[in-house]
Order: C-alpha cells, then structure tokens, then sequence
C-alpha cells in the first residue's frame, strides 16, 4: 500500500486528538462555572425559546440533496475515464473516449434540463421575481 | 494464525463482510421505521461490496471484482435516494413513516 | 525519482546518509510531518488569519482595527485564543451531549486531513497519495455531516435552520467544484497532485488556469465553489448574523466554538491552496523553472522558494476570500440555489466539453504552446 | 506489510462491526444514521488495505458525503413523529430477526472458512503487486474496454433515478 496514506492516517490522528486537547487544556484553566438557568436556555434572542427546537422545515432541501447525490455519482464515475483522455489523444485515438465523456455531460445535462423545466431547482415555488401585489 | 494476520486475510474480510449481512438483514426485519430499514439495505450492500474486493485481491489479482462494487455503489446510491423519495411520498400520505402501515396494496 | 512520502523526504535523506536520522522509520517521519503541518501551519494560519481578517476589514472600511495587544495588535489572536480557552464551556442540557461532542471533531478532522495531499514544495508534500484531488474532495466532505449534526444536537432553532442551510450549501456547491476539477484531471491524466502541478512548469503547459479558454472560466467556478463551500461571505448564510445570530454554531461557545472558527479558516485555507494547485502552478516559478536554470542552487534554497511561491500564491487568494467578505453583500436562499444549478453547474459541463474538444484539436497543448508553435513556423515542438 | 499497517486495519475492522453492531440495535434513529457513517469510514479503510484506492475514495464520496446527508435530511424532516425517542424496535419481525441472524451466523462461517482455505491454498502469483499498484488508471482502462456496456447502463439508470427520486419528493404543487 502506498506509504502516502500513512501520513493520511497520523494527520487524522493528529487533527482528532486536537478537539479534546484544546477542550481538556480548557477546562484545566478554566474558573469553575455556575450554569443558571438564564444561561443553559436555548438562546432565542433573549426571551423564552418558544416550542420544540427541532421545527419542521423546508422539503427543498431534501430535493437538492436528491439532485446532488445522482450528480456526484456521476462525477465520481466519470473520475476514472478522465483520467484516461490524455493518453488517448497523444495517442490519436480519443475518439471513443471523448464519446464515453460526451454522453456523461450530455446525460448530466438531461437530467439539469428535466430538474430545471419541472421547476425543482426553483427555492420558492410558485413566486416569479417583482411579483405586482395584490 | 493470530488475530492481527487474521484481520489482513481473506477469511477476516469475509468474516467482517458476513457480520455485516447478518446485521443488515436483522436491521430489516426488526425496524419499523421505514428509514431504518434503508439503513440494514445498505449494510447489506457494503456487505456485498467487501466481498468482491476480497476477492479481487485475494483470489484473482484482477480489476473486476472492484469495478463490481464500483457498481454496487453507484447503484446503491442510486436506490438511496430513490428509497428516501418514496420514504417522503408516504410521510406526506399516511403522516408516518411505520413500514408496518404501509398495507394499501394488501387485500 | 519515486514520489516521497514524508516531509522533507528527499532531502533527509541525501542530508542524513550514514547517520541515525536515516535508520528512522517511515512512520514517524509520517508523524512528525503531521505534527508540523497540523501544529505549525494548520492552526496558526487558522489563528492569525482572524487577526489579519479584521486588520483587513479594517482597512477596507478606513479603520484602525485591532492594536491594543502587542505592536500593531498583532498579538490580538493569543488574546482572543486565551479568552476562548477560559470561557464557560456549555452543552446545551436538552440537547445530544454525544452528537454536539463528536461534530467539532468531524470538522476538525475534515478540514485539517486536507493538507496530506496539498505539496508544499516539488519535494516537500507530506503524501502525495496518487488519487490526491479525490482523496481531497473525499476527506473534506465529512464536514458536512459534522456542522448538520452539530446543529441538530444544539436545541436551538437557528443552529438547526444554520445546519440545514450549510449542509444544503456545501453539498450544492460541491458540484460545481467537482464538474471544475474534471478538466483539470483530462488535461493532465492524472489525480496526484504532483503530477498535476508538475505539468504547470514554464516549458510545459504553463499553469492550467492558461491552459485554454476554458479553464480560464472553470477557474473562477472552481474558487467560487470553494467559497461556497467554505460558508464564507457572500455565502455565509448558515451562519448569518442578522437573521440567525450565527446560525450552526450559536450553541457553541468558547473552545468549542474557537475550534468551529478555526476548521473554517484551515478549510478556507486549504480550497486556496487547492486552487492554487490545480489552477496556479502550484510550487511552480512563473516563467522560470529551477532545475532548469544556469545557476544550480542548493536543494535546500531551492525547497525554500518553492514553499515560499506556494504560500504566496495561496495567501494571496486567501486576501481575496477576506477581501470579498467586506466588499459583497449576502446572497439570498433562492439565489444562492440558483446561481449554483442554473449557472455554475451548466457552465461547468460546458467546460467539461469545451476543455474535451481543445485537447482532442489540439493534441494537449496549452495556448501559449499552440501560439509559439504558429511562430516558430507551425513545426509541432511538443 | 508491517504489523503497525496490520492495527490499523484490525481497529478499522473492529470499527466497522461495532459501528453496524450500533446501527443494528440502537433504538434511536439518529444514532443509528451516525454510526452508519462510522462504519462506511471503516470500510473505505478496509478497501483501502485491500489495493482499492479509488473504491475507498468513492465509498467516502458517495456513502459519507451523499447517503448519509440524505438519510439525515429523511430523519430530521420526520422525526416530530417520534419525539426524539425515536424508539422503534419492536415490530413483530424481532423474533424472527434474532433467530434468522443467529442461524446465518453458523452457515456463512462454514461457507466463509471453507472458501477461505481454497482462496489461500493457491494465492495469486501477483497479490502484492496488484494490491499496490494504483487503481485509477486500471479502472479508467475497464470502463472504456470491458465495462463500457455497464457503464453507460448504469449512467441511464442514474438519470432514470434521478427523474424518478425528484418526481416522488417533489411538493405537492
């Protein structure tokens, strides 16, 4: 295996360790403190945090990270075949490869088109910008 | 044969990689929360994915049992997302997510 | 000369032959260059660079800025380390104390690992792993799931809308940054970083960002990304003050939140560099390379204004991340999904393709390549 | 490889069938999704010390960076049914599930011990080799030879689930 991922393992190592040192070191130097309950309430801008801190929210996220994941499956697969592009034009043969790359981006783009016309990468649905009122 | 020699063999790669389904198929069965049950799938998909590495490097020294699990990643990652979609579609019918009450198609 | 695993690898060991530094296993070279990155790079960038942040802001807004600790407050980031080390550390009560313990750490370690891949110098590079871009992206997405988890276990509303928004944001953005390392990786056939910043040198390519039009235009997607991804200014909604008092890391305080900050600027540092090394050359001297040059210099000079180029290069995109910060307003939600899908995502498989067809016309070479083969009368010296 | 490499790999391991051991019976859901991760980690090392370095890359890519933000979003956007409990053990499968577990567990070591004797009567003559040499350009070589069938497939499928995903979560308009 190569040796480069020994440096990975120790620089992980390294950073993870850090988070408790600094925290440890901290509560070494630290004065002792006396939570009130002013102090260990969710901080809603001052006044009493009003219901569950977990709200619901917005199912567009979701969508996004729908769209993200087939996106980056995608990049990750065509990681591979790229690398292999230089080789073939020096060599004079890219055509095929540049096929392979062709139909990635034009399947990417596909899938952007239906996203795009199905309104799903619209954040607010159903609002057009400068609105009259009514 | 000691444990650390055990860890870089075939057989503890095939051991992790059963432990794995084992979990995995425990987990389907046993959740009844639908994302739950998603979880156990992919456990069983990496299950999968370990074994066909093992093997490419164990038994034949060749590319292909990892452009297998190359596809079973890809794949699985595109079941996720569908599995969560269809998850979400039934929150918003039935305002839970139990697989248990997942019964319309029954009768 | 096979590639080096270690800091300063090359080096050691033309410097220690015969010696016992040489008898010295890899491993603790390994971690000796982990400790250096980490303790003598890593956080002190993280430190002082919110001490030269608000000297720039400062600037920028005809301030004085920090300069009450030290000459020139330069001393201003020890005051603020001592400060955080000695608050109250606080665990929200209703909240996860394991979740809210263990996403500091996921930050931490994603922005920190970074660094394995980034090659200081020709020979300095702590490991140069032959899928570096990807091992890159790879490690950097753990953060991710930290600053979400973080803000789930804070009980507070903001944190958790904070979370929601910056994993939404890095995840969006992350497709832009990939689809605008491609061309990068069809250019030069490649994914170790070496080897990519290698390919840059004067009587080479050149650096990528001139390699052809379009990765002129992937190199601002590629350092815009990088600046969404960062959570920085004018994509720094997760943690907007104004509307949700610093969103994922409202609950954080004290040390906790110090290291939040400095996983911030080490990630930030570490896009700069990676832009710098896929796009600006990297260790690479414009239109000089010194193995090349009349005078031999000593190795160990040679290694010095390497690391010094990349570090110039990378501090000056960083002042541009600084500088952006005080010059540009916030984006809003729907613009900020907009510009990513509907422009930056579009243009970058534009670039995939446009990148693709230069290389395929051209046999590879760059535009400064194709220009001086029309002059020196059309005799391809490739 | 050296016996410090030979750790790593075992706590890599250990890891990754404690985390899925986690996953498995933890009442909580969240914890469940947050040990997952712990154990796609632990794997990717495990493919890493098996000689495929691309494959751990993209098991971190796609499975920490995608599977688990999405399974995260699917928890945070319907856990006010559980309350934060979130205690969901208990269907009517669990007796079943233990048993069904319990009896794989004797039938898979057999099949795995047995296999695992033939595999390494006869290693290949150039395991070490393959295990060290770089990946990506191997698997670049595939996709455009031997693989190119598949791939393209599983690129269409992609789209094909792409649209689909989107079309199920999209809101109701």
């Amino acid at each position: 295996m190569e040796t480069g991922y020994i440096s990975a393992f120790w620089f992980i190592v390294v950073a993870a360790i850090t988070v408790p040192l600094m925290l440890g070191v901290g509560a070494l130097l630290r004065p002792k403190s006396i939570p009130t309950r002013r102090g260990t309430q969710a901080y809603e801008c001052g006044e009493d945090p009003i219901g569950s801190a977990w709200v619901k929210f917005n199912i567009r996220f979701y969508v996004v990270a729908i769209i993200f994941i087939i996106f980056d499956v995608e990049v990750a697969a065509v990681l591979p075949v790229a690398t292999q592009f230089k080789e073939a034009v020096l060599s004079g043969s890219a055509g095929f490869v540049f096929a392979e790359i062709f139909l990635f981006v034009a399947l990417l783009v596909l899938g952007l088109i239906y996203c795009w016309v199905r309104g799903d990468l619209e954040w607010v649905k159903g609002v057009t910008q400068n609105a009259p009122r009514k | 044969m000691n444990l650390l020699d055990f860890s870089n063999s075939i057989e503890g790669y095939l051991l992790v990689s059963s432990i794995l389904l084992t979990l995995g198929i425990f987990s389907v069965l046993t959740r009844k929360n639908a994302i739950g049950i998603l979880l156990g799938v992919e456990l069983i998909l990496n299950a999968a994915g370990i074994n066909f590495v093992a093997f490419s490097k164990f038994h034949s020294a060749a590319i292909d049992g990892q452009m297998v699990t190359l596809f079973i990643i890809l794949i699985a990652a595109a079941e996720a997302a569908v599995a969560l979609a269809i998850i979400l579609r039934f929150y918003r019918l039935k305002q839970t997510i139990d697989a248990d009450e997942a019964s319309l198609l029954r009768n | 000369m096979p590639v080096n695993s270690a800091l300063f690898a090359q080096s050691l060991t033309q410097w220690t032959q015969g010696t016992w530094f040489a008898s010295v296993p890899i491993w603790v070279w390994a971690l000796v260059s982990a400790l250096i990155i980490i303790y003598m790079l890593a956080l002190p960038f993280g430190g002082i660079a919110t001490y030269v942040e608000r000297k720039i802001a400062a600037d920028l807004q005809d301030r004085i800025g920090p300069n009450r600790v030290g000459p020139l407050g330069i001393f201003q980031f020890a005051a603020d380390a001592i400060k955080m080390i000695s608050k109250e550390d606080y665990v929200p009560p209703g909240g996860d104390r394991f979740l809210f313990n263990i996403a500091p750490v996921l930050v931490v370690v994603g922005s920190c690992a970074g660094f394995v891949a980034l090659p200081l110098g020709q020979y300095l590079v702590a490991g140069d792993i032959n899928i570096g871009v990807f091992y890159i992206m790879a490690i950097t997405t753990i953060i991710a799931p930290g600053i979400l988890l973080g803000s789930w276990a804070s009980e507070n509303k903001w944190s958790l809308l904070g979370g929601l928004r910056s994993a939404a944001q890095i995840v969006s953005y992350e497709i832009p940054v990939a689809l605008s390392i491609v061309p990068i990786i069809l250019i030069s056939g490649s994914l170790q970083i070496g080897e990519i910043v290698k390919q840059q040198g004067w009587h080479d390519h050149f650096w990528n960002v001139f390699h052809n039009p379009f990765t002129f235009i992937s190199f601002f997607i590629l350092f815009v990304g990088g600046l969404a991804e960062t959570n920085r200014i004018p994509f720094d909604l997760p943690e907007a003050e104004s509307e949700l008092v610093s969103g994922f890391n409202t609950e954080f305080s004290g040390m906790r939140f110090g290291l939040y900050a400095l996983g911030e600027f080490v990630d930030v540092f570490v896009m700069c560099a990676l832009v710098t090394s896929l796009y600006l050359g990297g260790w690479q001297i414009p239109f000089l390379e010194l193995d090349k040059f009349w005078v031999t210099l000593p190795s160990g000079l040679i290694a010095l204004i390497h690391v010094s180029f990349f570090l110039g290069k990378t501090f000056l995109l960083v002042f541009v991340v600084m500088w952006l910060r005080w010059t540009l307003p916030r984006l809003r939600v729907d613009q900020l999904m907009g510009l990513c899908w509907k422009g930056m995502v579009p243009v970058a498989l534009f670039n995939i393709l446009g990148t693709a067809i230069w290389m395929w016309a051209f046999k590879g070479q760059s535009m400064l390549q194709v220009v001086s083969g029309l002059f020196s009368g059309g005799g391809g010296s490739h | 490889m050296t016996n410090g490499m030979k750790w790593i790999l075992l706590i890599a391991e250990l890891l990754t069938v404690g985390s899925a051991l986690i996953v498995a019976i933890n009442p909580n859901i969240l914890y469940s999704a947050v040990f997952l991760l712990f154990s796609f980690l632990g794997i990717a090392v495990m493919y890493l010390f098996a000689g495929a370095d691309f494959l751990a890359g993209v098991q971190v890519v796609v499975y920490v960076g995608g599977v688990t933000i999405l399974i995260l979003f699917a928890i945070m956007l319907t856990q006010w049914l559980y309350r934060l409990k979130l205690k969901d053990i208990g269907s009517k499968f669990v007796v079943p599930g233990v048993v069904l577990a319990l009896g794989l567990v004797p039938f898979l070591h057999r099949g795995l011990t047995q296999l695992g004797k033939m595999v390494q009567a006869a290693p290949p003559e150039k395991m070490a080799e393959f295990a060290a040499s770089p990946k990506t350009a191997m698997i670049g070589k595939a996709l455009l030879t031997n693989y190119v069938l598949p791939f393209e497939a599983v690129t269409i499928l992609l789209l094909g689930a792409l649209v689909g995903a989107v079309w199920l979560a999209r809101p109701k308009a």
